[in-house]
């Protein structure tokens, strides 16, 4: 019953936040219809998302998004420096392939997502299987250590939080 | 200010009479989007060019200005409408070009001239011998 | 205020919506729901014809504003008209569509039918510039579903210049509007009449424009020349009963024309007489070319097209000048135009059906109900050739008379009589080919029923819920039906024949109103009882 | 100073604009042109938040709530069509 | 009785044969007699009124304001022309029954001969000219039909359209003369016009008025140059030739003329115009007529001829002329029917009208010979016949001529001679001389039915000519004084004595026997001459007026789109010009904003875009990212200038046009080729830029101008939270302002939506839906069409969207919003869940019914509207409160809202069918459908599907 | 307070902008289609972040208006949407102008889905069934 009323209770909390957020102002009022819309609109959208991913550990997840943050906001002063001062010539663009342990697509795009949010790196394209991500690097003299890098930095912690 | 918001109208007003011009299609929708951006811009000028005055009842503010909210609604109207009438303009683009097998706006001369056919019998003749012709893939234009 | 006013747009948007919302697989109810609303769509109009026949002006304040701030409705002498000549068309043509199986052709037949009915009321009620505008677009994006009903190369073809070329129209009528609302700062007709005309003298650029641009706006939809350029392709390649709504439709550029220049921009305003010294000239270019076509063409649908380019062309010969006998003889000549042109084009849809859908005036075997459709073409041709006994005759002998003092007396005239002959002749032509020369050839067996090949016969399917069916069922037509409506509309020439003195005398006390600003302005601007303040 | 700052950061994304502009026009691929659209939309939003903090309001809100909703689909939409023709199937 | 119900009769006699058909061809020739024989008794009721000199009138206003009565009035002339058209009609009413054949649609003819019947009669019946030109074009049409009533026959449909063309043209020219007349007389009633004959003779536009009404009569009375549709009308059924070409309808050009004759006779104009082309008709007619071959041939070139007589007569302008004009015709009437319809038993009987395969059927048909020897002898003029005594008053009406008098003698003589030749012709060709052996038919006298007509036309040609004054002189004086106005008595006298008309006589009929001797050596010349064929002009001249008119059409309107816009953007442009510099432009009263250096930096992207817009628009896609950019900058543009809601709109239609325009251009060109000139290039980019500085310095000038007077939103701004309940005055105005328009629009974009889905459904059928079948796309694809990523991230992206728009739909009314906004957020939202997992597997799982929202949102808002009215208020009047409910906090209720929910739905449900429906063509041109979300699951986990 | 708002504002507002026009600079510079999708999906991400950052102080802080949390409701949106349409334009670079030898291969075997050309799965494969998708 409540796995029905509540099909993803993240997303519902994401939505109620959300909706929180665009109210603007805290007001009993407000919540009551937040957690409504928090309800109904899941509700609604559940077909579209069918299967249910297992997360745990919000101080993981917390960490984790902290994590992001600080690596987005160091690795932008990095690319920042490769694209003013680094010439083309001695740029080192390589593609790297990150075989994944992860295997719930949530997860995968999760740690997908991260890759491209940090600086340096993109992930390019899921191998057909979903087994593996390509990932595109603007600047990485040594390719294998940004792939375990990113293996040990989310992968894990990713591993930790989805299974 | 006034002259940037004129110039740009004229601009996209000559890139949309340009294009719509053209013999083909898409680029005449090209050219009617072009157009009607132009004449929502226009339309919007109307109320005169105010900046940082939107027509918000503000409760906060002492004497607050506004600029003029109708032509905004008129323009709005407008978008909608005109988003309707590209809508269908594009479908029916597109049914052209399955149907008649090219792209072109202009009528083919089919429509004007009598094809020189007296009976029945040479119509049914002429529609076998065009078979092969029309089955090819839409994707290859006739004559292009 | 009297709600019945607005029923004239209510009924038929809420019935287009009822049936997309309840009926859409059902065509039974379609047919039966879209003919009681476009006969209730009669009644009210007659009823609106009568409460208007007072020479009052009505105004129905939407949303209960005060008049230049809300939009309001005007019901005055000459909408009525045009609202009942509408609906008298409309529940006909329907009729026709029925018997004739053009509704079975594709989908959302009735309910475009009931979205083009609003369009048009709302067009002719509208006492707001811009509302006028917004149903304009009504009416022109239901016209393009109707145009292109039942598909095929050319047809789809013809749709896509129809919708460009009036894209480009309404483009333009955003522009004349933006310029006249720059000008004056309002939208109502009446306020704008009132504005109009204490418009200082030295600053009227912007808004002579803006009424100039307007015209032609119009002038686009009527299809006068130089702006007729879509119409040929458009009517001749719109299925039958399509093109004989069309007839009123290029008559709503007309009336707005007529409305706006008597209203809002009359010749002593600051606008003068531009409109009459661009729009004269080219309604007689547009009365030439179209006659020209009518004896030029070999098309059987393109001559109906030319004809009416050629009706409209006389009518804005008549109405150029904004003279009261000049609008009472157009304005006759608007009736007689619509219900011929309307008539001619069921006509030819009749007989292009029944020459397997070649509209060429080629050599074809003779047809099936040859006398009566022949009969039908015969009276119809004579309708819209203007000559005697039909209405035609009275509303060119009017204009005639109407034109009898005009310094360009002798080209109007000229123009309208020699301009005749081409009719004659090309109508001659078209009649002899069809009807007298095809018996030369023996009848070819399955050639008499509707366009394309007749499928196999079998019970007639109302639901139209697979691909499958649409075809079935175009095939069960009853000409019955396809022949009573056409003579129904020519029975509604020949009363506007007879009953051409009371029609005159109604027509020239709307002029009358319509010459009158000063009672628009007063009903709408100065009697605002009940209003919010 | 804050003002001053205001003035700073819309220059530097309205020069990043025309960089992203002159992408578009010069570009080996449709990909990248599609990439620099994205961006500008992207700037688009920096420069109306940055107008909102200039005359203190918070009206356009909406307009870069949009933005960003909109330009991240149409984004998409264009890739697709150029992976697959149809962006819908 | 009435003369209006004279009139009506023949017209009610014409539905009669249609009903009565079934009942037998007797049944339907007896009910046209009958009411033929009605309306001449009824005409003849009023005989002994006329010989009082009175004249009946009846009637009523048909259209009084431009002076249109259905008014009629019998005098002298009416009555002589009523029973002529009555009184033959009658006999050829009888003779038809038994000329036309069992196969031929015996009450088709009848009716459309009791309509031309009717309309001859209100012809001469009627009291007004613009009635009477109702009745005179009637003629042309019903002639029209008659003369093509043997519709297999080419010289029929040929002579049909022949006179249609040439009665139809002068009908027009008549109908400017009679209105002219009218405007100078000030009434349209012959009575008033008749008496005005001063006014109308010293008017400037006296000339016109003349010649315009006498084009139209001599075009109905075959004058030269009009004459030649004449002959070409004889391919109608001899009862017809009968009938219309020599006793009524080409009359009625005669009658008008005398009818008119008080009014505009007199004047030298009148005289050198009808009697100079009279008396040319009159000779050229004879002289022709010599030498037909075709026996009705000859006599439609006779009739010519004898029009052409009675017309000089009546351009003497003399009384005496007039009374002879007038005498000719009861006499022309007479023996011209008996003669076709004599000709018309020998083509019946013999099988040929040919002169030159006839001849000596007097034994074979000896009833047929005496009918057809008076009749000739009295056309050429032998004594002691009526032929003689008109024409003998006719020479001596030349004689007594004041200008121009020996060449009308001449001339008039030699007519005369012609005619006695032709006449004496076909007498002596037909009847006489061998009997031949091979005839087309066995000829014999045919039965009474037949032959009992013109026998009794015969008979009335003798009595006249030996009786005049007791048969027929009563009705002559009768008719003259009404030709005159002044009352006239005739003495008609077969021996006036030895005079110049005698002689002249003699003349003719001595001449004409020796011309007759030498038919055989003159017919050969006439053969080996060269002469201009009529007929032959007038088709070239026809099929080259309608090469002409299709040339021009087809020049002008020639299907180019191009064309079409072009012609509309420079009219745009030149009127718009011309307003203005007609205008006066006030002073500039605005100042200029300032420009900020962003602002320009957007400007300066914008032209950029534009100008590579047109410059790449041939790369289809790169143009639709610079319509994104251009999108993109003007909606940022509104946000600037205060316009948050716009910005919204602005850009979330762009996203979805982008969207629907790349749906299309899956199946488009990628590319446009180069197919047009330098030249035609250039022209365009001129008009464009052209097109483009005069909106641009519209806008500008403009906005540089105020406001004329206040403008109306300054009452919206005041009263929008006080009355509206809206902060955001915009949406107020949408909603509750001009909510009407609101109305309109969202039904626009239902139809937009209805009509794209009817399209798609006619394109998935029949050749198109094989086309798609069988289409082959361009383009390299890739692999994965539903990225997992993609998917993912949809997920997530869905919901949240689905909450924003709920938000921009609830604020709509105080901030920027609306449903209208909100409306397009939810679709674009479920547009991205149909672009990550794909049309099929996102339409199994939300069956939305879009239809249904579109009929619904329609439904909605006028409802809203609707409700207005139980509180006595016009339809949408707003109303709204605060309410407040336990744990929630107040919130406001406007009705204002079911009719933003009703946008919201329409919009949603339009925007998806559309969208919907472009996708199911690609659909149907597609290969598969995929049953997952994704194109692969890394858990390899694959559900069971629904 | 105000002051270090103020100060903090500021600050971020420059460091925004920089990060924003370098962003759009790599765009420009950089050299291939690939290295160039670096340079916006971050710096610009992080330049439209800032901004967002400094309006939500601003309004939370110094604005005369009540306070307002919907930048960080932008931020979140974008930082959610950005990656997905780096992936994207990544893939639709593949598509374009890369050949699959020319990168590494997947560990497990297999392409590539960019490169899957044309091989859906039979399973996936289904008839047309017209009727059920009209969207009516």
């Amino acid at each position: 019953m409540l796995r029905r009323l509540f099909p993803h209770p993240l997303l519902s909390a994401l939505l109620v936040l959300i909706w929180m957020l665009l109210v603007n102002r805290f007001a009993w009022g407000s919540l009551v219809f937040a957690v409504i819309i928090g309800i109904t609109v899941p509700l609604l959208t559940a077909p579209y998302w069918p299967d249910r991913p297992r997360v745990s550990g919000l101080g993981r997840i917390l960490s984790y998004i902290g994590m992001v943050i600080w690596d987005i906001v160091v690795a932008n002063v990095q690319v920042a420096r490769i694209v003013l001062f680094l010439p083309n010539k001695d740029l080192r663009p390589a593609f790297i392939v990150i075989p994944l342990r992860l295997k719930s697509p949530e997860a995968i795009t999760v740690l997908a997502g991260t890759i491209t949010l940090t600086p340096g790196t993109v992930s390019c394209d899921c191998s057909e299987d979903g087994h593996a991500l390509l990932v595109h690097c603007l600047h990485a003299p040594d390719p294998d250590a940004v792939r375990d890098d990113i293996k040990a930095r989310y992968e894990q912690r990713l591993v930790e939080i989805f299974e | 200010m006034e002259i940037l918001v004129a110039s740009a109208i004229g601009a996209m007003t000559a890139a949309g009479v340009y294009l719509i011009l053209r013999i083909r299609t898409f680029a005449v929708v090209l050219g009617m989007t072009m157009l009607s951006y132009a004449i929502n811009v226009f339309l919007f000028s109307t109320g005169r060019l105010v900046i940082g005055a939107a027509p918000i009842l503000d409760n906060y503010a002492e004497n607050p200005t506004y600029t003029d909210p109708l032509p905004q609604a008129l323009v709005l109207t407008a978008i909608v409408i005109s988003f309707g009438m590209t809508a269908v303009v594009v479908m029916m683009a597109l049914g052209a070009f399955i149907e008649g097998g090219d792209d072109r706006i202009d009528m083919p001369d089919d429509d004007r001239i009598m094809p020189d056919l007296r009976t029945v019998e040479d119509e049914e003749a002429r529609d076998s011998v065009a078979q092969p012709a029309k089955s090819q893939p839409v994707g290859n234009e006739v004559g292009s | 205020m009297n709600h019945w006013i607005i029923a004239p747009v209510l009924l038929p948007a809420l019935m287009g919506a009822l049936i997309i919302l309840w009926m859409r697989h059902d065509l039974f109810l379609q047919r039966v729901f879209g003919l009681i609303a476009t006969g209730l769509l009669l009644f009210v109009s007659i009823y609106l014809l009568w409460l208007a026949s007072d020479g009052d002006v009505r105004v129905y304040r939407l949303g209960n504003w005060r008049a230049p701030f809300g939009i309001v409705l005007m019901l005055d002498r000459l909408a009525a008209i045009m609202l009942t000549l509408t609906s008298i068309l409309a529940l006909v043509v329907q009729l026709y569509a029925f018997g004739s199986g053009w509704d079975r052709k594709g989908w959302h037949f009735h309910a475009l039918w009931q979205f083009q009915l609003m369009g048009i009321g709302g067009a002719f009620l509208t006492g707001d510039a811009f509302n006028l505008f917004v149903f304009f677009e009504v009416l022109l994006i239901a016209s393009y579903g109707l145009m292109i009903h039942g598909g095929g190369p050319m047809r789809l073809r013809a749709g896509v210049q129809y919708i460009a070329y009036n894209l480009a129209g309404s483009t333009l009528f955003l522009g004349a509007l933006g310029a006249i609302y720059a000008a004056t700062g309002t939208l109502n007709m009446a306020d704008l009449a009132l504005r109009v005309a204490e418009m200082s003298p030295d600053d009227t650029a912007l808004l002579r424009t803006g009424a100039v641009l307007l015209m032609l706006v119009f002038a686009v939809k009527a299809a006068i020349f130089p702006l007729h350029f879509w119409l040929p392709s458009t009517y001749a390649n719109a299925p039958g009963p399509t093109a004989a709504l069309f007839a009123i439709m290029s008559k709503v550029g007309v009336y707005a024309i007529i409305r706006f220049f008597t209203l809002v921009f009359p010749q002593d305003s600051v606008v003068e007489t531009i409109a009459t010294d661009l729009l004269l000239p080219a309604a007689l270019f547009t009365l030439a070319l179209g006659q020209i076509a009518v004896a030029g063409t070999r098309s059987l649908t393109r001559m109906a097209a030319y004809a009416a380019i050629a009706s409209i062309g006389t009518l804005m010969i008549s109405v150029a000048r904004f003279s009261p006998e000049g609008l009472s003889a157009g304005l006759y000549y608007m009736i007689h135009s619509t219900l011929a042109t309307g008539a001619l084009f069921l006509v030819v849809d009749l007989i292009a059906a029944r020459r397997g859908g070649d509209v060429w005036l080629r050599l074809r075997p003779a047809i099936k109900n040859t006398g009566i459709v022949s009969a039908l073409f015969f009276t119809t041709a004579i309708a819209i050739a203007g000559l005697p006994p039909l209405s035609g005759f009275i509303g060119k002998l009017l204009i005639l008379d109407a034109t009898a003092e005009d310094p360009w007396m002798g080209w109007i005239w000229g123009t309208i009589l020699i301009t005749s002959l081409f009719a004659i002749v090309g109508f001659g032509r078209a009649g002899s080919m069809l009807f007298w020369k095809s018996h030369t050839l023996d009848p070819e067996p399955g050639n008499d029923t509707d366009e394309g090949p007749r499928p196999a016969p079998g019970p007639i399917p109302t639901k139209l819920d697979t691909d499958e069916q649409i075809q079935d069922v175009a095939d069960s037509a009853s000409p019955g039906l396809a022949f009573t409506s056409v003579f129904m509309l020519l029975g509604c020439l020949a009363m506007l024949t007879l009953a051409a003195g009371p029609v005159t005398q109604y027509l020239s006390d709307t002029t009358t109103q319509m010459l009158t600003p000063q009672l628009y302005i007063e009903s709408v601007i100065e009697q605002q009882e009940g209003a919010r303040p | 100073m804050i003002s001053s700052a205001l003035i700073f950061a819309s220059l530097c994304f309205g020069v990043g604009q025309l960089l992203c502009l002159y992408r578009v026009v010069f570009a080996p691929g449709v990909a990248d042109r599609v990439l620099a659209l994205d961006t500008m939309t992207i700037n688009m939003i920096a420069l109306i938040t940055l107008f909102g903090i200039f005359y203190d309001t918070a009206v356009y809100f909406e307009a870069t709530l949009l933005f960003a909703l909109v330009g991240f689909v149409s984004t998409v939409a264009y890739a697709k069509f150029i992976l697959r023709g149809d962006i819908i199937e | 009785m009435s003369p209006a119900l004279i009139a009506l009769l023949p017209f009610a006699g014409a539905l009669l044969p249609g009903l009565l058909i079934r009942s037998g061809r007797n049944v339907a020739a007896f009910a046209c007699g009958t009411a033929t024989a009605l309306a001449l008794i009824g005409l003849w009721v009023h005989i002994p009124a006329i010989m009082r000199g009175e004249v009946v009138t009846a009637g009523f206003d048909w259209l009084p304001q431009i002076g249109l009565n259905a008014q009629f009035r019998i005098d002298g002339l009416a009555l002589l022309f009523g029973t002529l058209i009555l009184g033959i009609g009658l006999l050829i009413i009888l003779y038809a029954r038994h000329y036309l054949s069992r196969t031929d649609p015996i009450g088709k003819f009848y009716t459309y001969l009791m309509l031309f019947q009717g309309a001859m009669t209100g012809i001469v019946l009627c009291d007004n000219i613009l009635f009477l030109l109702i009745f005179w074009e009637l003629t042309s049409l019903s002639s029209f039909l008659l003369i093509g009533y043997w519709r297999h026959l080419p010289e029929g449909r040929q002579g049909a359209r022949m006179a249609l063309t040439v009665t139809g043209a002068g009908g027009l020219a008549m109908i400017a003369g009679m209105l002219i007349l009218g405007q100078i007389a000030g009434s349209y009633e012959i009575s008033e016009i008749l008496a005005s004959r001063d006014v109308i003779q010293a008017s400037p536009w006296y000339t016109t008025a003349l010649v315009l009404i006498l084009i139209g009569a001599f075009t109905k009375s075959a004058q030269f140059p009009f004459h030649f549709w004449l002959p070409h009308a004889m391919a109608a059924p001899t009862p017809v030739s009968a009938y219309l070409h020599s006793a009524t309808m080409v009359k009625a050009g005669l009658f008008l003329m005398a009818r008119l004759w008080p009014a505009l006779s007199g004047t030298p104009e009148w005289f050198y115009i009808v009697s100079i082309t009279g008396l040319i008709t009159m000779l050229l007619g004879a002289f022709i007529a010599v030498f037909k071959d075709d026996l009705k041939g000859l006599l439609a070139f006779s009739t010519v001829s004898h029009l052409g007589l009675i017309t000089m007569l009546l351009g003497f302008g003399t009384e005496a002329a007039a009374i002879a004009a007038v005498f000719h015709i009861i006499n022309h009437a007479t023996f011209k029917a008996a003669l076709f319809m004599t000709a018309g038993i020998i083509d019946h009987e013999a099988g040929t009208r040919s002169i030159r395969l006839l001849g000596g059927l007097r034994k074979l048909m000896p009833i047929t010979f005496v009918i057809g020897t008076i009749a000739a002898l009295s056309m050429a003029g032998i004594p002691p016949l009526n032929g003689f005594l008109s024409k003998e008053m006719m020479l001596y009406e030349v004689d007594h001529l004041d200008a121009m008098r020996q060449t009308f003698m001449v001339l008039a003589t030699l007519a005369a001679l012609f005619s006695v030749c032709y006449s004496l012709r076909f007498i002596a060709h037909v009847f006489l001389g061998p009997q031949r052996d091979e005839y087309p038919h066995k000829p014999h006298d045919p039965g009474l039915g037949l032959w009992v007509a013109p026998g009794f036309l015969a008979v009335l040609v003798v009595l006249i000519g030996l009786f005049p004054n007791t048969t027929a002189g009563w009705l002559v004086d009768a008719s003259a004084t009404a030709v005159t106005g002044v009352a006239q008595e005739s003495h008609i006298y077969l021996w006036h004595g030895v005079n110049a008309a005698l002689i002249m006589s003699i003349i003719a009929i001595a001449g004409g026997a020796v011309l007759l001797g030498l038919h055989r050596p003159l017919l050969a010349a006439w053969d080996a001459a060269p002469r201009p064929e009529a007929k032959a002009m007038f088709d070239a001249t026809i099929l080259n007026f309608g090469r002409l008119c299709g040339w021009l059409t087809d020049r002008i309107t020639n299907g180019s789109m191009g064309r079409a816009l072009a012609a509309l953007t420079v009219t745009v442009v030149f009127c718009g010009a011309l307003a203005w510099s007609t205008g006066s432009a006030g002073p500039i009263t605005r100042p200029m904003l300032p420009v900020e250096p962003v602002p320009l930096i957007a400007w300066f992207m914008l032209i950029v875009a534009t100008g590579c817009m047109v410059t790449f628009h041939r790369r289809r896609l790169l143009a639709l990212v610079l319509v994104g950019i251009v999108g993109l900058i003007v909606s940022v543009g509104f946000a600037y200038m205060s316009a948050p809601d716009l910005a919204l709109t602005q850009i979330s239609v762009e996203v979805v046009t982008i969207i629907l325009l790349l749906l299309a251009l899956n199946f488009l060109p990628k590319r446009t080729l180069f197919e047009t000139t330098d030249r035609r290039r250039g022209t365009d980019a001129f008009i464009a830029a052209l097109t483009g500085i005069g909106f641009g310095t519209l806008a500008y000038a403009m906005m540089r101008r105020d406001f004329g007077a206040d403008p109306i939103s300054g009452y919206m701004l005041e009263n929008s939270y006080k009355q509206g309940g809206g902060t955001n005055v915009v949406n107020v105005i949408l909603v509750d302002f001009r909510g009407y328009d609101t109305f309109g629009e969202i039904t626009v974009l239902g139809i937009a939506a209805l009509v794209i889905f009817a399209l798609t459904e006619t394109l998935l059928q029949g050749k198109s839906s094989r086309r798609l079948r069988n289409w082959v796309t361009e383009q390299r694809r890739a692999g994965d069409r539903h990225p997992l990523m993609l998917v993912v991230a949809t997920r997530l992206v869905l919901p949240v969207a689905l909450v924003v728009g709920i938000y921009i739909f609830l604020r709509g009314h105080n901030e920027p919003g609306g449903g209208f906004v909100a409306g397009l957020v939810v679709a674009i939202a479920l547009l991205m869940q149909y672009m990550a997992s794909g049309f099929a597997w996102t339409q199994r799982r939300q069956r939305l019914p879009y239809h249904a929202l579109i009929g619904a949102g329609v439904v909605a808002a006028a409802v809203t509207g609707v409700g207005a009215w139980f509180n006595g208020r016009p339809f949408l009047t707003s109303d709204y409160g605060y309410f407040k409910l336990p744990l929630l906090e107040e919130f406001e209720l406007a009705t204002a809202m079911g009719f933003d929910l009703g946008v919201f739905l329409c919009v949603l449900g339009a925007v998806m069918l559309a969208l919907n429906s472009l996708s199911r063509i690609a659909r149907h041109a597609g290969q598969t459908v995929n049953v997952d979300p994704m194109d692969s699951d890394p858990k390899n986990r694959r559900e069971a599907e629904v | 307070m105000e002051l270090i708002a103020e100060i903090l504002i500021s600050i971020i507002l420059v460091v925004a902008g920089i990060f924003g026009l370098v962003g759009s600079y790599g765009l420009v510079k950089l050299p291939d289609a690939m290295t160039r999708l670096h340079a916006p999906t971050k710096a610009a991400t992080l330049g439209v972040g800032g901004v967002l950052i400094a309006s939500l102080i601003w309004f939370l802080v110094l604005s005369e208006h009540h306070a307002s949390w919907h930048e960080l409701l932008i931020t979140i949106l974008i930082f959610l949407t950005a990656p997905i349409t780096g992936l994207m334009i990544a893939k639709s670079n593949l598509h374009l102008t890369w050949l699959p030898e020319d990168l590494p291969q997947p560990p497990n075997g297999g392409q590539w889905a960019t490169f899957d050309e044309g091989k859906i799965p039979p399973a996936l494969q289904e008839e047309h069934d017209p009727e059920s998708l009209r969207g009516d």
